[in-house]
């Protein structure tokens, strides 16, 4: 029996509006279609009626979970155009604060996983570990998820008590290694849904353009941290995770490790953090006419920004480039042949950022 | 007033059924609603459930500042609540639309569309604050104080 | 004949009937929820919290969908709910009514199947994609989870050679009685549909399943024939698989306990396991199920 | 760990969950619960300037005052308008406001004074700042300057040097 069958636009399995249209036939997938658009709200036209200390703060609203990584990487376009050099401690707390972002990111992405293939105990264990990373990023910026530690030039907030941080973090891999990674590599009932499941493979992945660990779960090594360093990587440096396998599971491993990779460099930052200014002592720059382009990994891949100046205070053009942009579309090779029960967590394992494609 | 409506009155109170709807937010709201039902604030330590379908829920979390595609959704799945029903805006976005006020593609603010009971202040607001407008509105239910038409703010 | 007819009424109505069996229900369903709370860490919802839910959805006002007769909307779950009820006033409970017959077992299966029956056809003439899917799913697992269950309680009526009730429960406890309470109770978590066969609810899939489109009040009775199910799953396995003791009293006290069992027992299987696709759960059923059918159903036609 | 493990050890340990009324203390720079102070505003507009949402206002409309609005709803507490706020008026308290039943936004008046040289309305300098570049007693010269509007401010300078070259 044929169906059409449509998950979302507001779905429970869907933490934000997006429409999958499925084709099936009984059980089985014949084919997917994906529908976005539904959180358009015009940022780039904002952006572009604003000045720059008020699109600091747009732009971290373009998505509430990578947050930090927008305001990192519009800041780090202007800072391209005025020619600022960041001083060393603000690139250790950039690096120290998008790395938190990456773990309660990929925390909460295996929460809603684990959510979306029934499993309530795992998702509950892993919520209340991801407590641990938003008490340690609430410490630091004085709030859960919006931290606005950017600006232009440096950044806004030191990281006053390392010690608590650095303490917090262990807690956090001992969790990560003592509990998510063995149960998710052992559960029985957790393998019959991941392993084999939705299925991208490296073809596919280069030819839909996919980033982030979703191409690294399917054996592309890119990274822009170590392709195009910046902030601290270099000196940190920073160890490349990827899988072969190109199904869920392998998403699933690629971002267990990765956090255990954020928590060594988190670490490693904090015991090192450099003294020093946090940033120039103006706090409203100017920014002389140019443009730029900077990039960054989010935790789901990478963003660009194109900025353009000409010299006033609210820029020209902003462009937004995000992850889920390129990889949405993926799902669609994912799902084709795969069982109707399985959509939730093949598109959950896509890790779909409908704020952030939408913008 | 008779035993089966003072009974009616208590549980309403004390089991309020929760749908959330994103209207275009960051997901800022989201990912803090789904910290709510973590252990630490365990949603269901009030009697609430998250449910799936409007249908079976007594109150809407609305998030997001109501984006022009997501309005009449907002609209009908308000409309699919059954009565006696309230509405939660989490956040600032429902309330003004925030920092998507004056956007062309944002209504700005929830308001238009729906009759608002309870604001939850806050960029995103904390779990606790999300976790103590659902308990305000499941009051405001039980005593039949919900559906109040407001004035949308002026400009 | 009118003393009979109370009797029957009070079985019906009060015990085992509707009235403690609900409250047994709300509790049973309290403690699932509250032991799966406390495996997670975290407080769970309050002791009462089954009952208000049922109370606040019969005082919603109700919507009856599109395109679906209000007779078949209130209807389903009243049959739900009566016929599961009868299933509770039929069995031999202590202090309840002897009514024993020739073939109240079969009766007994049959009416059992009916809050699952009553499902699938809500979920079908819901006239939402997520009903029929819901609905499609549930009738699937049906025709899982009743081989173990069928053959489980069969093998006790071939050992008894009869499908009365007082003639199975007269027989004494013997390896049929271990083996096919083994297969009852790997029935249990996909008649309860918790988790791992909780495919037909599944909220991340398919919204809510067959009830996807019922609200207030018919909802409410769907709720309620869901914690009589409970219940009377409880009863028939604590009747069919625990030994009766001298008094009534601690025959009562020992099926409690055989009742609590089975809750502490799904909901440390709900807690401890992800959801399993259709065709996985068919699969196990088909297999670990169909095992346990056989070996019981031989054990008790050799013996 | 295996999942029977953690499962026993769940059960084992207390519950992790606070109730709705035990708050999860402030972090020391917890961001909610803007105090304007009135007495230090000196209408600049700087906190207007860099407010994104626009949450932040001031109505010029009436004689003789100027009002700070700030609309709580419509706030990200984001923290720039306190961080570039020159004068220290604007600052985070500690109590935030969990709910609010309607959209309002609060209302601070500014008094202007008049110059009493020109008339022109004017907001003197808060002491407070002035005592950070000068110290504190206020050197009296620079007290009496701060009494007029800026206009004045720069005639009564150049009065006061033209007065040192001519020496009447």
């Amino acid at each position: 029996m044929p169906y059409r069958i449509p998950i979302g636009p507001y779905h429970p399995a869907l933490e934000e509006p997006y429409k999958l249209n499925i084709q099936s036939k009984g059980e089985i997938v014949e084919d997917v279609s994906v529908e976005v658009g539904f959180v358009h709200r015009a940022i780039e036209l904002l952006a572009q009626r604003r000045n720059y200390v008020q699109d600091l703060v747009l732009v971290e609203r373009v998505c509430g979970i990578c947050s930090n990584i927008h305001t990192l990487t519009f800041s780090m376009a202007a800072e391209q155009i005025a020619s600022i050099r960041v001083p060393d401690r603000a690139r250790y707390i950039r690096t120290i604060m998008a790395e938190l972002e990456r773990l309660h990111s990929h925390l909460l992405w295996a929460g809603v996983g684990s959510e979306d293939i029934g499993f309530q105990t795992m998702f509950m264990e892993i919520y209340a570990l991801r407590e641990k990373v938003m008490d340690v990023l609430e410490i630091i910026s004085g709030n859960r998820v919006n931290y606005s530690m950017n600006c232009i030039g440096g950044v806004n907030r030191d990281i006053t008590d390392p010690d608590t941080v650095l303490a917090a973090v262990r807690e956090i891999r001992a969790g990560i290694e003592k509990t998510i990674i063995p149960i998710f590599t052992a559960n029985r009932t957790i393998l019959a849904r991941t392993r084999g499941v939705g299925v991208l493979s490296r073809e596919d992945a280069v030819a839909y353009g996919v980033v982030g660990p979703i191409a690294r779960a399917s054996g592309l090594a890119i990274d822009v941290r170590q392709d195009f360093s910046y902030a601290a990587y270099e000196e940190l440096g920073f160890k490349i995770v990827t899988q072969d396998t190109c199904d869920v599971m392998a998403r699933v491993v690629v971002r267990a490790l990765e956090m255990l990779e954020s928590c060594r460099l988190i670490e490693k930052a904090l015991l090192e953090l450099p003294g020093g200014p946090l940033r120039p002592s103006e706090l409203v720059t100017v920014i002389p006419a140019g443009e730029a382009v900077a990039r960054v990994e989010a935790p789901r891949g990478e963003v660009v920004y194109y900025l353009k100046s000409d010299g006033s205070d609210t820029p020209v053009r902003v462009k937004i480039r995000t992850p889920s942009d390129l990889n949405i579309p993926s799902v669609r090779a994912m799902a084709r042949g795969q069982a109707l029960g399985d959509m939730a967590i093949i598109q959950a394992s896509v890790d779909p950022c409908c704020s952030c494609t939408d913008r | 007033m008779g035993i089966f409506s003072s009974i009616l009155k208590r549980s309403r109170r004390r089991s309020p059924w929760v749908y959330v709807l994103n209207a275009g937010s960051c997901n800022g709201c989201d990912i803090e609603i789904g910290a709510v039902l973590s252990p630490r604030y365990d949603l269901e330590q009030i009697g609430a459930l998250r449910q799936g379908s409007p249908k079976h829920a007594d109150i809407l979390l609305i998030t997001g500042p109501l984006t022009l595609r997501s309005a009449e959704a907002v609209r009908s799945i308000y409309a699919q609540i059954p009565e006696p029903k309230a509405v939660v805006a989490v956040g600032s976005c429902p309330a003004t639309g925030n920092v998507f006020a004056g956007s062309p593609t944002v209504e700005g603010g929830v308001l238009n569309a729906v009759p608002v009971d309870v604001f939850v202040p806050g960029c995103p607001p904390r779990p606790q604050a999300i976790l103590a407008g659902v308990q305000e509105a499941a009051r405001l239910l039980a005593e039949g104080k919900t559906g109040r038409k407001q004035e949308a703010p002026h400009d | 004949m009118i003393n009979g007819i109370a009797q029957g009424l009070t079985a019906y109505f009060v015990w085992p009937g509707l009235l403690v069996s609900a409250l047994l229900g709300w509790l049973f369903l309290w403690l699932s929820r509250k032991l799966v709370a406390r495996m997670q860490r975290r407080f769970g919802p309050p002791f009462y919290q089954p009952f208000f839910d049922f109370v606040k959805l019969l005082g919603k006002r109700s919507l009856v969908p599109a395109g679906m007769s209000p007779l078949l909307y209130y209807g389903l779950p009243l049959a739900a709910v009566i016929s599961i009820t009868l299933v509770l006033a039929v069995l031999p409970l202590p202090g309840g009514v002897r009514a024993s017959f020739t073939g109240d077992l079969i009766l007994v299966l049959y009416l059992m199947e009916m809050p699952a029956f009553c499902d699938v056809l809500a979920g079908f003439a819901s006239r939402s994609i997520y009903g029929q899917v819901g609905a499609s799913r549930e009738a699937a697992l049906i025709l899982g989870y009743s081989l173990p269950f069928i053959a489980s309680v069969s093998a006790l009526a071939i050992q008894a050679g009869s499908f009365r009730l007082e003639d199975v429960l007269a027989q004494p406890f013997s390896a049929v009685h271990v083996l096919a309470g083994l297969a009852f109770v790997l029935a249990v978590p996909a008649r309860l549909k918790s988790n791992p066969f909780s495919i037909p609810n599944a909220e991340q899939e398919i919204v809510a399943g067959p009830h996807v489109e019922y609200n207030g009040p018919a909802l409410a009775l769907f709720e309620l024939a869901h914690a009589l199910e409970f219940v009377a799953v409880a009863s028939l396995f604590a009747l069919l698989f625990v030994p009766r003791l001298p008094s009534a009293g601690l025959t009562l006290l020992a099926y409690l306990g055989a009742a609590l069992l089975l809750v502490v027992l799904t909901s440390l299987l709900a807690a401890a396991t992800a959801r399993l696709q259709i065709h996985r759960a068919f699969r196990f059923y088909w297999t670990w199920g169909a095992l346990a059918a056989a070996a019981c159903v031989v054990v008790a036609v050799i013996f | 760990m295996g999942i029977w493990n953690l499962i026993r050890k769940n059960f084992l340990g207390s519950a992790r969950t606070r109730q709705p009324q035990d708050l999860v203390p402030l972090p020391g720079d917890y961001r909610a619960d803007l105090r304007h102070e009135t007495s230090l505003c000196t209408t600049c507009q700087t906190c207007a300037y860099v407010c994104s949402p626009g949450a932040i206002t001031f109505d010029r409309s009436l004689p003789g005052r100027v009002a700070w609005q700030y609309q709580m709803l419509g706030c990200t507490f984001c923290g720039r308008c306190v961080d570039n706020c020159p004068t220290g008026a604007l600052s985070f308290g500690k109590d935030p406001q969990l709910l609010a039943h309607a959209v309002e936004q609060t209302r601070h008046e500014i008094i202007t004074s008049a110059c009493p040289r020109c008339g022109a309305e004017m907001i003197a300098l808060p002491e407070v700042v002035l005592e950070k570049q000068y110290g504190s007693p206020l050197p009296a010269d620079i007290a009496e300057l701060n009494r007029l509007c800026p206009r004045c401010r720069k005639k009564s300078t150049s009065e006061a040097i033209k007065r040192g070259f001519t020496g009447t």
